[in-house]
């Protein structure tokens, strides 16, 4: 993993100088071990930056906030933010700027690569842990997780702590950045999208009760929305109302405004909740697994998403999140795209 | 499956094509299936995805959406758009256990009634055997 | 059987009246109950109005509640459940429940005079206290009302209006000049202190936009009205009426159930949250 | 009343109450635990916290309030509606951990009062609540003795089961307590008086146990009184996502909406449900103007901070928070509300 140090005199040149208005980075959490989203405006409390494989979020996420706040304000500043990236993260940056959500200037981008490794999934090692409580990860000099518990360290091979998505990275380097710590290491991928073929190779029945069973322990808490960079909209269909509603907006708009989905969680709305956003995020999602990391009650989120990002590369030659001058994916077409589902 | 089982689809046809072959199906007296509810829509460009899932979940058993071919888009691209974002939709579906036959997307020109009735022809027979559409469907 | 606070009684819409049309028409409606329910109520308190298959929305009562015949709601027509409310008709039905909130203090202010001061749809709580100030009009001292909208067609209750002059000093505003306007041209609050209320004696209950509220408050204070003889009514969305659901509250307050009437001396005791 | 149970006869018991319906704790095929309705299977009481507490039995996500339908005879339009109210069995729900119990009592005022919720109560006055003392902290995030709780507390229970090796101690504090050891009385014995000190002492190890505590809560309380304008919210608040998990897991969140579902819209044909909301969620509050009186993220994390530890404690003296830990553990961005209360506390100090 990076060190950086070299990251960490920029960020405290930045805000000395006062050319970001706050940096968003990773502290560490309050439960000790996990590192926690941490934003900086002051020069002195850069040092509280951490960079360790436990960095899962996806920081990109506030940067649709640092949008909003900025529309709410009457004389916003308009300085960038720095942020800190991980390879997966940046090509969230390469969606939004894809999409003109945000622009280059809005934001200074601090890279750090993943090397080798990547980040660790809580849940596996909670189950590694088996009750015991972990104090700090580190990656030693062999690129194996260190984990220190109470009673002691426990050394495991990288495989079997990475969360699922780093195991099928395209991206352990940030693509877009302002500076970059770390390596750029090219690391082989076999099969990248190979988690999908236990699913896919059910039969048509079997991945029906698979995903009904799934996704029937869905409350609703929209957190895997809420942790995504790409669910930006204002107007969403789950939402009892629009969100966009201005003073101008007419009693007819508001009215006629279509209840596409119950707010009941239950098996039909919350399949179709699902489905729509698996659609709306195909071609922008660039897998960080957040959705899925967020879930309380632990649905497979990532397989949806992961699934059309494959259809795409298959069906179209389409990859998301390193070109910010290419059209997204459905806005787009070429000649030659497969029709022969169409009679 | 009951005998009498009739599915029912929801179609989204393009103004410009799809809607007048169905019309011209019509007025040349062609005999088609009554399980259509036909929803005339400006461009199979417009059809977004929730429609699909929508029609689904409010008891459709089939959805098929038909534009115009490659190269006759009044909109010039909106066709394109629509092969293009339908085939994921398609592939999602399937992916959730939806039988693949549910879903359809086809190229019917103003001119091709007799193709018109041909595809829901065979769209009711393929969806006969399945009975009805639960798994998206909300009080099934 | 035991009651249940979450089911409406049927009603019956048995008169419509345009009171503005356009872009923000308001409507009034008479309703009675279908199954011949009663529905005791004090001024200022709210129900809750339901077109089925809409939803549900909080309405403050604008009859008085000595007229036992009927319940009167004005309402601005601003989203889905009072859009379905505008497109309905004599006859048909909607559910009421309710009543809910605190209601003005009327018992307290025998003897005083009260002067009322509304804006636009504010004037749909203050219509019930006017009216029972009017039916028990030995029991207070001096009436008048100070009353604006934005142009003379956004004015409601016309015709009532024009009956109350027989009965009270009405002062009307609007905010633009027009051809034809012969009262005061400007913002309500600029009204009141052009008009002057003496606070010897006397409560203003003021009802209407919350900016309006605002100034109209600041103008009081310096007219010397003490916090204590100011009241007015707070808004916020809601969606049981009876403090339970979460949304509405100010503070540790929820307005449905222990407002919507407040002294000032009350609510600039409250968080800002409305 | 107080009695022993053995641990082996725990099963046998489970099965004696076949007149209630019976949730239990029960770990599925991924190691999640939750609540699940017992079906004959193993059941046991080695349970670490649950995703989702018990509040779902006695305050389901989603509730019918009544059916609404139009009919057509002849060109007469009638409009029928009817009332829904939830047929409920007797019910137990065992191994509920005392906090979980405390906030049921906790919803037992909101629910209760001026305006009695025929839903709530419907299940509320049908359920036995069978706590199980937390000899062990079901998570690293319990903090109930910090706000007025105790792995052991009592407070909504009918039955606290205590875990002392091979048996367990069993007080009855109600009448409906009672009538489940009445259901299976040879499988209990009367306890000697040194198992009486050992479950005293066994409550009071536990006590010991929970690893996190938040410091003069009441004294908090009254100090977030002077804070609704305090920077901490908007500093608390930045890495906050918006989402409902910390309120949706709540033991003791109960915030609502209540909207019409069409099933049919001619003719019109549908349902008034009740389902869970949250402050969290910004339509929550939004007034159909646009116009919101809780904008940000700032003003929800203080609504959700001063709901469970002001105004619940202005209105009914009590805490509106148990202590479980759970919104700590689950939130993903790792939000902590000890910390952001640790930091009220030393707010100005």
């Amino acid at each position: 993993m990076a060190k950086i140090e070299d990251l960490k005199e920029e960020a405290k040149k930045l805000l000395r100088e006062g050319k970001v208005k706050y940096i968003i980075g990773y502290g560490a959490g309050s439960n000790g071990w996990l590192a926690a989203p941490l934003f900086i405006k002051k020069p002195e409390d850069v040092d509280k930056l951490v960079w360790d494989p436990t960095c899962v979020h996806n920081l990109v996420r506030f940067l649709v906030d640092e949008k909003r706040r900025k529309a709410r304000q009457k004389q916003p500043d308009k300085r960038p933010v720095g942020i800190m990236v991980k390879g997966c993260d940046s090509r969230a940056v390469v969606v939004l700027l894809q999409e003109k959500f945000i622009d280059r200037s809005d934001v200074y981008i601090l890279g750090v690569s993943c090397e080798k490794m990547g980040v660790v999934d809580d849940a596996k090692l909670a189950k590694k842990l088996a009750g015991k409580k972990a104090k700090r990860v580190e990656v030693d000099a062999q690129d194996r997780f260190v984990v220190t518990t109470e009673d002691g360290k426990i050394e495991m091979a990288a495989e079997e702590l990475l969360a699922e998505r780093c195991l099928e990275c395209k991206a352990n380097f940030p693509v877009i950045y302002d500076l970059l710590s770390g390596e750029k290491t090219k690391r082989p991928l076999d099969k990248p999208f190979g988690s999908l073929e236990k699913i896919e190779s059910l039969s048509a029945a079997d991945r029906s009760s698979f995903w009904k069973e799934q996704l029937d322990r869905c409350i609703r808490c929209y957190a895997c929305r809420s942790a995504c960079p790409m669910c930006y909209c204002d107007e969403c269909v789950v939402d009892s109302i629009n969100l966009a509603v201005t003073a101008d907006t007419t009693a007819d708009e508001k009215a006629q405004r279509i209840h596409w989905i119950q707010r009941s969680a239950e098996s039909s709305e919350n399949l179709v909740y699902h489905l729509v956003r698996a659609i709306h995020l195909a071609g922008r999602c660039i897998d960080c697994g957040e959705c899925e990391r967020a879930c309380p009650l632990d649905i497979p989120l990532r397989f949806l998403n992961k699934k059309l990002e494959k259809e795409a590369k298959e069906l179209f030659g389409y990859e998301v999140g390193f070109d910010p001058a290419l059209p997204a994916l459905i806005s787009c077409f070429r000649d030659e795209d497969p029709q022969d589902f169409i009679r | 499956m009951a005998e009498d089982y009739e599915p029912r689809i929801v179609a989204f046809l393009c103004k410009w094509c799809s809607s007048a072959g169905s019309d011209l199906a019509g007025v040349s007296r062609m005999e088609y299936p009554p399980n259509v509810v036909p929803i005339q829509v400006m461009c199979s460009g417009s059809v977004s995805p929730l429609y699909i899932f929508s029609a689904f979940n409010k008891g459709a058993d089939g959805v098929l959406v038909s534009g115009c071919h490659p190269g006759d888009c009044h909109y010039i691209k909106g066709n394109y758009y629509a092969r293009r974002r339908l085939n994921l939709v398609k592939k999602l579906l399937e992916y959730v256990g939806l039988e693949t036959q549910r879903f359809q997307m086809s190229w019917v020109s103003a001119a091709e009634g007799t193709k018109f009735t041909q595809i829901i022809k065979d769209f009711v027979k393929e969806l006969k055997p399945l009975g009805p559409q639960t798994k998206l469907r909300r009080n099934p | 059987m035991e009651l249940n606070v979450y089911t409406p009684q049927l009603a019956k819409i048995v008169q419509t009246k345009d009171e503005v049309v356009g872009a923000r028409a308001i409507k009034t409606f008479r309703t009675e109950f279908a199954n011949g329910a009663r529905f005791d109520y004090r001024c200022g308190q709210c129900a809750m109005l339901s077109v089925f298959g809409k939803g549900e929305a909080m309405i403050s009562i604008s009859s008085s509640p000595l007229i036992k015949d009927y319940l009167q709601f004005s309402i601005l027509r601003t989203g889905r459940v009072t859009a379905a409310l505008h497109d309905m008709e004599v006859g048909d039905l909607i559910g009421v429940r309710g009543p809910y909130g605190n209601g003005f203090p009327m018992d307290a202010w025998q003897g005083k005079n009260l002067v009322f001061i509304g804006g636009g749809i504010g004037l749909a709580p203050l219509w019930s206290v006017v009216q029972t100030a009017l039916l028990r009009k030995s029991e207070f001292g001096a009436l008048s009302l100070i009353y604006g909208a934005r142009t003379s067609k956004d004015i409601v209750f016309k015709d009532e209006l024009a009956d109350l002059k027989g009965q009270m000093p009405v002062h009307l505003s609007i905010d633009v000049a027009e051809p034809d306007w012969k009262e005061f041209v400007g913002f309500v609050p600029t009204n009141v202190l052009e008009k002057k209320p003496s606070p010897a004696n006397t409560i203003a209950i003021t009802c209407g936009p919350p900016i309006m509220i605002k100034f109209v408050i600041k103008n009081l204070k310096d007219l010397k009205f003490e916090d204590e003889q100011i009241y007015t009514t707070v808004e916020n969305k809601m969606k049981c009426g009876i403090g339970k659901c979460g949304r509405c509250n100010i503070g540790f307050h929820y307005v449905c159930k222990d407002g919507p009437v407040y002294s000032w001396a009350d609510l600039k005791k409250l968080p800002q949250e409305y | 009343m107080e009695k022993i149970l053995a641990k082996k006869s725990f099963p046998q018991w489970v099965k004696k109450l076949d007149s209630w319906r019976v949730y239990i704790p029960r770990k599925d095929e991924e190691g999640r635990w939750n609540y699940f309705e017992a079906d004959g299977g193993e059941v046991s009481l080695d349970v670490l916290q649950t995703t989702l507490p018990p509040k779902k039995i006695l305050f389901p996500q989603r509730e019918v309030f009544l059916e609404f339908a139009k009919t057509l005879a002849g060109n007469r339009e009638t409009l029928e509606i009817k009332e829904v109210l939830p047929e409920v069995k007797p019910t137990v729900i065992i191994g509920a951990r005392p906090c979980e119990a405390r906030a049921a009592w906790m919803l037992d005022e909101v629910f209760g009062g001026e305006f009695k919720d025929v839903y709530y109560w419907k299940r509320r006055d049908q359920t036995t609540l069978v706590g199980f003392a937390c000899t062990t902290p079901p998570s690293e995030n319990c903090f109930c003795t910090s706000v007025e709780g105790s792995p052991h507390s009592e407070e909504g229970l009918d039955l606290l089961l205590t875990d002392l090796g091979d048996r367990y101690y069993v007080q009855s504090m109600t009448a409906k307590g009672e009538k489940l050891i009445s259901a299976a009385k040879a499988l209990f014995e009367e306890p000697k008086p040194e198992a009486k000190k050992q479950v005293k002492a066994a409550h009071a190890e536990s006590e010991k146990k929970i690893r996190r505590q938040l410091k003069d809560a009441r004294p908090i309380a009254q100090k977030l009184k002077g804070m609704f304008d305090s920077p901490l919210w908007d500093e608390e608040s930045m890495s906050c996502l918006r989402c409902g998990i910390c309120t949706y897991l709540c033991p003791s969140c109960h915030c609502f909406d209540i909207g019409d579902e069409v099933e049919s819209p001619s003719p019109l044909k549908g349902q008034r449900v009740r389902t869970w909301d949250t402050c969290q969620f910004p339509d929550f509050t939004m007034h159909s103007s646009g116009h919101n009186p809780r904008p940000d993220k700032a003003s929800r994390l203080r609504q959700r901070l001063l709901h469970k530890f002001q105004y619940f404690i202005q209105v009914y003296d009590k805490f509106m928070c148990v202590g479980c830990g759970r919104c700590i553990t689950l939130c993903p961005v790792g939000i902590d509300i000890i910390k952001v209360l640790d930091k009220v506390r030393d707010h100005g100090a």
